[in-house]
């Protein structure tokens, strides 16, 4: 057999993560060195999937599969389809810029205690984000359900030290007060994360009793449940196809997150360090939405269709509310956090459009929303870790002092509020007219998020980056070298993305019309035609 | 008349299958060579002498019963030994090895000298210098000079892991109830022999004795009751009788109130409410916390991991072979146990200050999560809960062998506050908690994840879903507190009078370093030990 | 030939991003590359209008396809262009204009420190513009339009550092993306309706969908041109983007950008001609904005607004000529070009003063100039008498062939139309007059400003100067040279549909009428301006000058419609995020608390209470298993 | 007359034995309660032994009295133990662990 490249992909971080750990708690530079080169190897590995992958092939490809579990009905069965390609070149992209990013995030405070002498930081923040890494990739290639729920869940437990143990530096209020609300943050995070994934435990145990009676037993196999239902030879009852449903879509949405399930997200990415904040955003929740695509929609077309109603009107809220709390926000993580609980919103109406335009451009939109909020974000971070203070009033005329900063903070902006040009805006117009040809209200709804976003976004710029300078920001330095080297190739990648997508597009779509057909599902004619 | 004539019948000696029980019997046998070297040998030797005698029994038991599985008694070769006494076969010889290695490593954790500061240059073990002493008295401190020290804890403790070897394998209504006591009698003691907080540990040995002994009353009523059903006490009898088949040596004649269901039905309640107060399950779970408290925290560890392992495989094969019949009768009872015991263990850990409370409570939550897997009446219902408690019981030990190592001033420091911030002063120790309470958690790639699986599976499977879903709000709010001691443990600034964290000797480390194994290996590559506790699923008759 | 074409947009492109990464050490010669690469960009657009013109007037139209931008499934966007007459046109007015705008800056940003960014800016406008005229397609379109409401965002902005540019310039695009939303609804219908959204067969295959349908194209074109150039309701951006830098007004806010609506109009021609309603609104915003600009035209002190008044009012008159279908495209764009020329023109003009004057915009602190700013004063003079179609110059034919075709719409409409574009030419005499009188004229009424320097009037230099006389001459020449033997229309027939409609009066009553309603306006303004001193504070007027000062109340609305709501809004969703969302996710938290306080005081430590709990268990037990056999 | 009514009084015994426990203070007593269920327990035993007319139930009565014999000793050490740390043999006094 061939070289098991996902899995691969997959161990890199982890031994990365372990590397890092195990380095003494002086070392704490070779620590950031090894995890930097941990991630670039992963980084490495998801660019060759992206190349054996052939667009157009077999729906899943770079496939493994050993038995692991039997008793339970359960293989280590790996592969990818477009989507899971995209999403891990997504993540393999990210991280090493958020390490770059946090490269100081980390460091022990002066005043750290000699009994922490044991306590290290430092090494642990870079082996718990490529711990994350590891177990995000490992979601995206497994085509095992029960594989996807043990990293769905696990990736909680590191994500969860990520957000209790490393704030921003101390800014307005004291150290202990903002420990206090960072561990409430965590736990709210984990809690929240775990309740969800107890409901799909139950749920995933419904599915195996469901799938009992397939020759060989209950199993966890995707290809295998899929293959049986589309042969007829495994039928759900409905009432147990939409509960299952349920089960697996609630989890999700409060991973996306989606209305009213979000309330998780603002406190994590609020309290949290600036990549963290990036991590749970761009690539954590994107498990959810990807999961969403792969699995619901897969496992459960009827109920799917059944739920298409409540969940588009959930999406329509997401979209417009999150856009109006962005904009009513005072601390600008707080701000970012509501705004993507808006752009979640466009990428579940897409999913969920069941058009081909829809889905292409959710999972376009998963790509996108990640890089965009990254630059946004990272910049975000710079700025506060020199002022000290997440609170957009405490900020002024910042383009005068740091012009370099303002202007990729402006950038970042615009991609948020997707402005031509950028890859944003490709992803959220194929979500619109994927939406609008099948559900048009719905489609017309959604455009007033493109309004909203240009407000929140302009009013964050004006507030913070225009105006008179003040004073205590007149001697701010303007972007560093290395924080320049992380952004930058974010932005280019951004306008890159918007300028000429195919690439991504073409490997996406073929496995979007292999999801429709799982729900069987056709865009519909134009009225053209229809009429014809 | 009649009866007297039985009797005068020549008895025909009992043949007895040495090498079928020799496990229990190597381990009574320690015990009692235990005992004679408390009577005969000087002090200073005993210690030296208990731990190896012990550490022995134990492998060599435990090598019988790995023997005994392997010339397949754990299958087709299963018997049933001791005139029909003892059943020896697959869940027997799965729950015996489990108790045996929780019994050895938990000797480990007895025999641990390094803890406690050294007593006028004597390294001192966590129990009474001299138990008859009173707290505080001159007796004491003249014992505690002299150092004596109370090394009965080995055969008692032998005793008790006996008496749990026998529970399991009980055939009939006369041995459970014997084991029953064999087992409980060397804990009431060991439960009053903790060296710091005597008092305390004094309070939880009279409660767990008053409330343990009552429970036992209850438990021998329902045998008599039994007994008058079916006018016989061995398993096999019974359920022949419950089935309608009765055995043959009854005479029908006299035979009055054989059948009687009422006899029937209050004896079963009682016999399971019984064994259910071992199990610690609601309503009958309120002396865990306050023994699990008091006890010194090795007895505590080793307490919690064997006694729900035995009890629990006593319901399994009286559930299993003697009320199959009258199973629609104890279904309902136990579902509602089992939600009322996950849902109050759960609930109320959540305000839990104190370490050991916490873990009782978590306990009792578990053996609701355990007894979801006992409704399922099925192979794969007896198996996943022999899984889930091989699991269990050793989370539980590592996590019981953590709280010894965190101590301050006087003794062990059990209350949360005082773990605030402990990653920071020892982030590993720290990080192996943390593991013990996400398995508790049943968080995925731990061993708990795993058993937590098999058992809503079993339970779904024979179609008790409401059961599975109500584990899984359990395990929700469960999750609740585990986490709340991580967050102390992690993400609070360490107080400045707080506890530390005394270096072990080789064996607690050792202990600790297999829990952790074997909450990883569990989780992470559980097919092996799934296959065992699979063939070892059906129970003989 | 073809590849021509994207060079005209790549080189723009290339300056500002050259200009933008390449940072401080471009400051010595950045602009000068900038306008280098406009005017690399204007000789492109030269060659291929030449190359045009060599060829017969049906075969006229280059097209490039690039490559394919975004194929999903039958969702096909190319990076295509298409340059026919109609493109021709705006290239050729956007290069032109813009070069010379171009070189105007460089005298004009002479003293500021960020003069590089400033030229990236209008560099990626002049791309971005290109980009608009020359897709040949409507996402591709759309991409053109954003763009250009980003470089004005940047332009508007410039000043930064003064919060009311930062806001104007936040205003303006978020004006923008509301019509912008209309373009995009219009893209999704066209796609659900024809499959596709390119020019070629949408326009091509418009006639055979249904009324309706092409109505709310329609509509939702007209509502993005609204939003782009400033008509009313959408219009309000347009006075506070005057926080630019005078060149940007110029370029941006008069000459291209905000016609871009009419072109878009005038593009999708054959989806309005299949939809009268449509049309009819598009009249009726047209006449509206006409007035409305005229009358707060009349009304503002500082020149630049009042300028921009102007603007929106003359783009009024090509909306109104839009609205009328094949008898007014071609006039409307006529139009256009002559007012990007005149406009232009007038607008640099205001400029220079400015930059003789301290920035001071205030007219009534003016008086006087044409002797120290005589090119000023004759070039600002030749776009006046243009703008208020002085006969024979260029606003004179474009204006009177628009109030022809208003009278050709017959009927009552057509009366009153006609009427209202009439009334229309009076108000522009009127305002431009009270413009010029207030600034050339009277004796000078400026004073130390508050750092108590007096400002010295002066020429400005060559750089500006000189694309002042450049756009003097076009105003002046360029309708005449249009007019000659209908060259214009001759040049767009091929692309825009024209007909002749029969008007109940002739052209000669037209422009009779057109000129006397002139010199009315003219006159008043002399009454009111010319005669006496003007007092150099404005006196509190009747209330239609007072509201015509606040712009119409345009502001006053919008706050009380939108922004006053939708803070209340976003306030109370904050709080009900807080406590109601999450206060529920707190909520059941905080229940488990309680209940697990009040379930743990059974454990009261009483050995007794215990047991009772197990005799009470067992009962349960033992009645529940009765029960269960009794049942 | 029926043995019936030897269970009867078996069961009243028990029934006894029980509220001694819930009811008395007194560690011994309430010990002392407990013997008595067992011996109710007994009495049933033997009962049924006679009225099945086998002997498991005489057995297991002997087996019983050994195993109390045995808890007492156990109990009344733990008691005792208690008594001299508290100088009192109430149980409700043993109430430190609570909640």
């Amino acid at each position: 057999m061939s070289f098991p490249l996902l899995t691969a992909t997959v161990l890199a971080p982890a031994i990365g993560a372990v590397a890092t750990a195990v380095v003494p708690s002086a070392r704490r530079t070779l620590a950031k060195w090894v995890a930097l080169a941990a991630s670039v190897v992963t980084a490495v590995l998801a660019a060759l999937v992206l190349i054996r992958f052939e667009p157009g092939g077999d729906r899943y490809q770079l496939t493994e599969s050993h038995a692991w579990i039997p008793d339970f009905g359960v293989s280590y069965e790996l592969g990818v389809d477009g989507i899971g390609v995209a999403l891990v070149a997504l993540t393999a992209v990210l991280v090493p810029f958020l390490i770059g990013a946090g490269w100081n995030d980390a460091d022990p405070k002066e005043d750290e205690t000699p009994a922490g002498r044991r306590w290290r930081p430092t090494q642990g923040f870079f082996a718990l984000i490529l711990m994350v890494e590891a177990m995000v990739v490992m979601s995206f290639v497994a085509t095992d359900i029960f594989l996807f729920y043990i990293f769905f869940e696990a990736m909680l437990i590191p994500m969860y030290f990520l957000i209790g143990g490393f704030g921003d530096r101390a800014g307005e209020n004291s150290e202990s007060q903002q420990a206090k609300q960072r561990s409430y943050a965590a736990v709210k995070f984990l809690l929240y994360n775990l309740a969800g994934g107890l409901i799909m435990l139950a749920a995933i145990i419904g599915l195996y009793v469901a799938t009992s009676d397939l020759p060989g037993g209950g199993t966890f196999s995707l290809q295998a449940i899929t293959e049986a239902r589309a042969s007829g030879e495994l039928t759900f009852a409905q009432n147990t196809e939409r509960l299952l449903f349920l089960g697996f879509f609630i989890a999700f949405a409060i991973k996306a997150p989606l209305w009213p399930l979000h309330t998780w997200l603002p406190n994590a990415m609020g309290e949290s360090t600036a990549p963290v904040a990036v991590l749970i955003t761009a690539v954590v929740d994107k498990v959810g939405t990807f999961a969403m695509l792969r699995f619901c929609l897969g496992l459960f077309p009827e109920a799917s269709a059944w739920a298409t109603p409540v969940v588009i009107a959930l999406a329509l809220v997401s979209i417009v509310y999150g856009a109006l709390l962005a904009i009513g926000q005072r601390d600008m993580k707080r701000l970012i956090a509501y705004a993507s609980i808006s752009h979640f919103g466009f990428i579940v109406l897409g999913i969920f459009a069941m058009t081909s335009q829809g889905q292409s451009g959710a999972t376009l939109y998963m790509v996108n929303h990640g890089i965009a909020t990254a630059a946004l974000m990272l910049v975000a971070g710079f700025l506060i870790s020199r002022r000290g203070s997440r609170l957009i009033a405490d900020y002024g005329g910042v383009q005068k002092t740091a012009p370099i900063l303002a202007g990729t903070f402006l950038i970042g902006g615009l991609a948020t509020l997707s402005l031509p040009g950028t890859g944003p805006f490709i992803s959220e117009f194929l979500v619109l007219v994927g939406t609008f040809t099948r559900y048009p209200v719905a489609g017309i709804i959604a455009c007033a998020g493109i309004v909203l976003a240009a407000l929140y976004v302009l009013i964050l710029y004006q507030r913070t980056m225009t105006g008179p300078v003040r004073p205590e920001l007149s001697r701010m330095p303007d972007l560093r070298p290395r924080e320049l080297a992380v952004v930058a190739p974010l932005i280019a990648l951004l306008i890159f993305l918007g300028v000429f997508p195919k690439p991504l597009t073409d490997i996406v779509e073929p496995s979007v019309q292999h999801t429709l057909s799982d729900v069987g599902e056709s865009d519909p004619e134009p009225e053209l035609e229809a009429r014809r | 008349m009649n009866s007297w004539t039985h009797a005068q019948g020549v008895l025909e000696t009992p043949q007895f299958e040495w090498v079928a029980l020799s496990p229990t019997l190597i381990v009574v046998g320690a015990a009692v060579l235990g005992v004679l070297i408390e009577a005969f040998a000087p002090r200073r030797y005993r210690y030296g002498s208990q731990v190896v005698l012990a550490v022995l029994a134990l492998a060599v038991a435990f090598a019988a019963v790995v023997g005994l599985a392997a010339n397949g008694h754990a299958g087709a070769e299963a018997q049933i030994a001791g005139m029909g006494a003892l059943a020896v076969d697959g869940p027997t010889l799965f729950l015996q090895g489990v108790l045996l290695l929780i019994g050895f490593v938990s000797v480990f954790l007895f025999a641990e000298r390094r803890l406690e500061p050294a007593e006028h240059g004597r390294a001192v073990d966590s129990f009474a210098a001299q138990a008859a002493a009173t707290p505080g008295g001159t007796a004491e401190k003249l014992a505690v000079r002299s150092g004596y020290t109370t090394t009965e804890i080995f055969p008692l403790m032998l005793f008790a892991l006996g008496g749990m070897l026998l529970f399991p394998a009980a055939n009939d209504l006369l041995i459970l109830f014997i084991a029953l006591e064999v087992l409980s009698l060397p804990l009431y003691l060991l439960c009053a022999l903790a060296r710091r907080r005597r008092l305390l540990s004094q309070e939880a040995a009279v409660k767990y004795f008053l409330l343990g002994a009552f429970a036992s009353a209850f438990l021998l009523f329902g045998i008599a009751l039994l007994y008058g059903y079916a006018g016989t006490l061995s398993y096999a009898g019974i359920a022949d009788v419950i089935s309608g088949a009765p055995s043959s040596q009854v005479d029908p004649g006299l035979a009055a109130t054989m059948g009687n269901d009422a006899y029937l039905l209050i004896g079963g309640a009682l016999v399971i409410m019984g064994l259910l107060f071992k199990v610690g399950a609601v309503p009958f779970h309120m002396w865990t916390p306050d023994v699990y408290q008091g006890a010194p925290t090795p007895v505590t560890g080793f307490m919690a991991a064997a006694t729900k392992v035995a009890a629990f495989g006593a319901l399994l094969r009286l559930l299993y072979v003697t009320l199959p019949g009258m199973r629609w009768d104890w279904e309902p009872v136990l579902w509602g146990v089992a939600i009322a015991s996950m849902l109050a263990g759960a609930v109320i850990a959540i305000t839990q200050t104190d370490v050991k409370r916490l873990l009782a409570y978590s306990s009792i939550a578990h053996a609701g999560f355990i007894l979801a897997g006992v409704v399922a009446v099925s192979p794969e219902g007896v198996s996943s809960v022999l899984f889930y408690l091989a699991a269990y019981s050793f989370v539980t030990l590592g996590a019981f062998a953590v709280i010894t190592l965190v101590r301050d001033g006087d003794g062990e420091a059990t209350h949360l506050s005082k773990w605030a911030g402990l990653g920071r002063r020892s982030p590993l120790l720290a990080g192996v908690f943390a593991l013990f309470l996400l398995a508790f958690a049943g968080i995925p790639l731990t061993s708990g994840f795993a058993g937590k699986f098999a058992v809503f599976r079993a339970a779904a499977d024979s179609g008790a879903m409401p059961l599975v879903i109500v584990g899984v709000i359990a395990s929700a709010i469960a999750a609740f507190f585990y986490v709340r001691v991580i967050v102390l443990m992690f993400f609070s600034e360490p107080q400045p009078g707080g506890p530390s964290v005394v270096v072990p000797s080789l064996m607690t480390t050792s202990m600790l370093g297999v829990s952790v194994v074997a909450t990883v290996v569990l989780g992470v590559a559980p097919q092996y030990f799934l296959d065992l506790a699979g063939q070892a699923g059906v129970f003989v008759r | 030939m073809e590849s021509l074409i994207g060079l005209l947009v790549a080189a723009p492109l290339l300056g500002a991003a050259v200009l933008l990464v390449g940072g401080r050490r471009l400051d010595r010669f950045g602009h000068w590359l900038a306008t280098g690469l406009a005017a690399l960009s204007f000789t492109f657009a030269a060659v291929l209008f030449f190359d045009m013109l060599g060829r017969e007037g049906a075969d006229r139209a280059l097209s490039q396809h690039l490559y394919s931008w975004v194929p999903v499934a039958d969702f096909q966007a190319d990076i295509a262009f298409q340059l026919d007459q109609l493109s021709m046109t705006f290239v050729l007015l956007i290069t032109s204009v813009g070069t010379l705008i171009h070189l105007y800056s460089i005298g004009y940003m002479e003293h500021d420190v960020r003069r590089r960014r400033f030229f990236a800016y209008l560099n990626l406008f002049l791309a971005a513009m290109l980009v608009l005229v020359l897709a040949d397609n409507y996402l591709l379109l759309y991409v053109g339009w954003e763009g250009v409401g980003l470089a004005s965002f940047l332009l508007i902005g410039f000043w930064q550092h003064k919060p009311s540019a930062a806001t104007a310039a936040k205003k303006a695009f978020v004006v923008n993306r509301v019509g912008d939303i209309g373009l995009a609804i219009a893209i999704f219908l066209m796609f659900s309706t024809f499959g596709t959204f390119a020019f070629g067969p949408v326009l091509g295959s418009a006639e055979q969908a249904s009324e309706g349908t092409l109505t709310a194209i329609g509509l939702m074109l007209l509502l993005a041109a609204c939003g782009k150039s400033a008509q009313v309701p959408l219009q309000s951006w347009l006075g506070d983007a005057m926080e630019g830098p005078t060149p940007v007004s110029a370029l941006i806010h008069a000459a291209t950008m905000v016609t871009a609506g009419v072109y878009l109009v005038v593009r999708s021609g054959a989806i309005f001609d299949g939809a009268p309603d449509a049309q009819t609104v598009v009249v009726i915003v047209g006449a509206v904005t006409l007035l409305f600009g005229a009358i707060v035209g009349c009304a503002k002190d500082d020149i630049k607004k009042a300028l921009a008044g102007s603007t929106m009012s003359q783009i009024g008159y090509m909306m109104l000529a839009t609205g009328l279908g094949p008898i007014g495209y071609v006039f409307a764009i006529m139009h256009l070009v002559t007012h990007g020329f005149f406009k232009a023109g007038l607008f640099l003009g205001a400029g220079s003063v400015m930059h003789g004057m301290n920035d001071e915009v205030d007219m009534r602190r003016y008086g006087g100039l044409r002797k120290y700013m005589p090119v000023t004063f004759v070039t600002f003079g030749l776009g006046y008498l243009a703008i208020i179609g002085f006969p024979y110059l260029s606003g004179f034919f474009s204006k009177d062939e628009i109030i022809y075709a208003a009278f050709a719409k017959g009927g009552t409409e057509g009366w009153i139309l006609g009427g209202v574009t009439l009334l229309g030419a009076a108000l522009t005499a009127f305002y431009m007059t009270r413009i010029m009188l207030l600034t050339f004229f009277g004796e000078k009424r400026w004073q130390r400003d508050a750092e108590g320097n007096e400002p010295h009037p002066h020429e400005s230099p060559k750089s500006m100067t000189i694309p002042m006389i450049v756009l003097a001459v076009g105003s002046v020449g360029a309708g005449f040279f249009f007019n000659l033997n209908h060259n214009f229309v001759d040049w767009l027939s091929p692309v825009v549909p024209t007909a002749d409609g029969d008007s109940p009066i002739s052209h000669g009553m037209v422009s009779v009428a057109a000129t006397v309603l002139m010199l009315v306006g003219v006159g008043a303004a002399w009454l009111q301006y010319g005669r006496r001193p003007v007092p150099e504070v404005a006196p509190t007027g009747r209330w239609i000058t007072r509201a015509a000062r606040r712009d119409l109340l345009q502001d006053d609305f919008n706050h009380a419609a939108f922004v006053t709501p939708g803070n209340y809004l976003t306030r109370g969703l904050v709080y009900v995020d807080h406590k109601l969302v999450d206060g529920v996710v707190n909520g059941t938290a905080a229940m488990f608390g309680g209940l697990s306080g009040r379930l743990r005081k059974t454990q009261n430590g009483f050995a007794r209470s215990y047991a009772a709990s197990m005799f009470g268990g067992a009962a349960i037990l033992i009645a529940v298993t009765l029960l269960m056999r009794a049942v | 007359m029926s043995p019936e009514n030897y269970l009867h009084l078996s069961a009243l015994l028990f029934t006894i034995g029980a509220c001694g426990v819930l009811l008395r203070r007194n560690a011994i007593v309430v010990f002392m309660s407990i013997e008595l269920m067992l011996n109710a327990a007994n009495l049933a035993l033997v009962t049924f032994s006679r009225m099945h007319g086998n002997l498991d139930g005489q057995i297991m009565a002997f087996f019983v009295m050994v195993v109390a014999a045995a808890e007492v000793v156990v109990g009344l050490a733990i008691i005792v133990m208690v008594y001299r740390s508290r100088h009192s043999a109430s149980v409700d006094d043993a109430s430190l662990m609570k909640l």
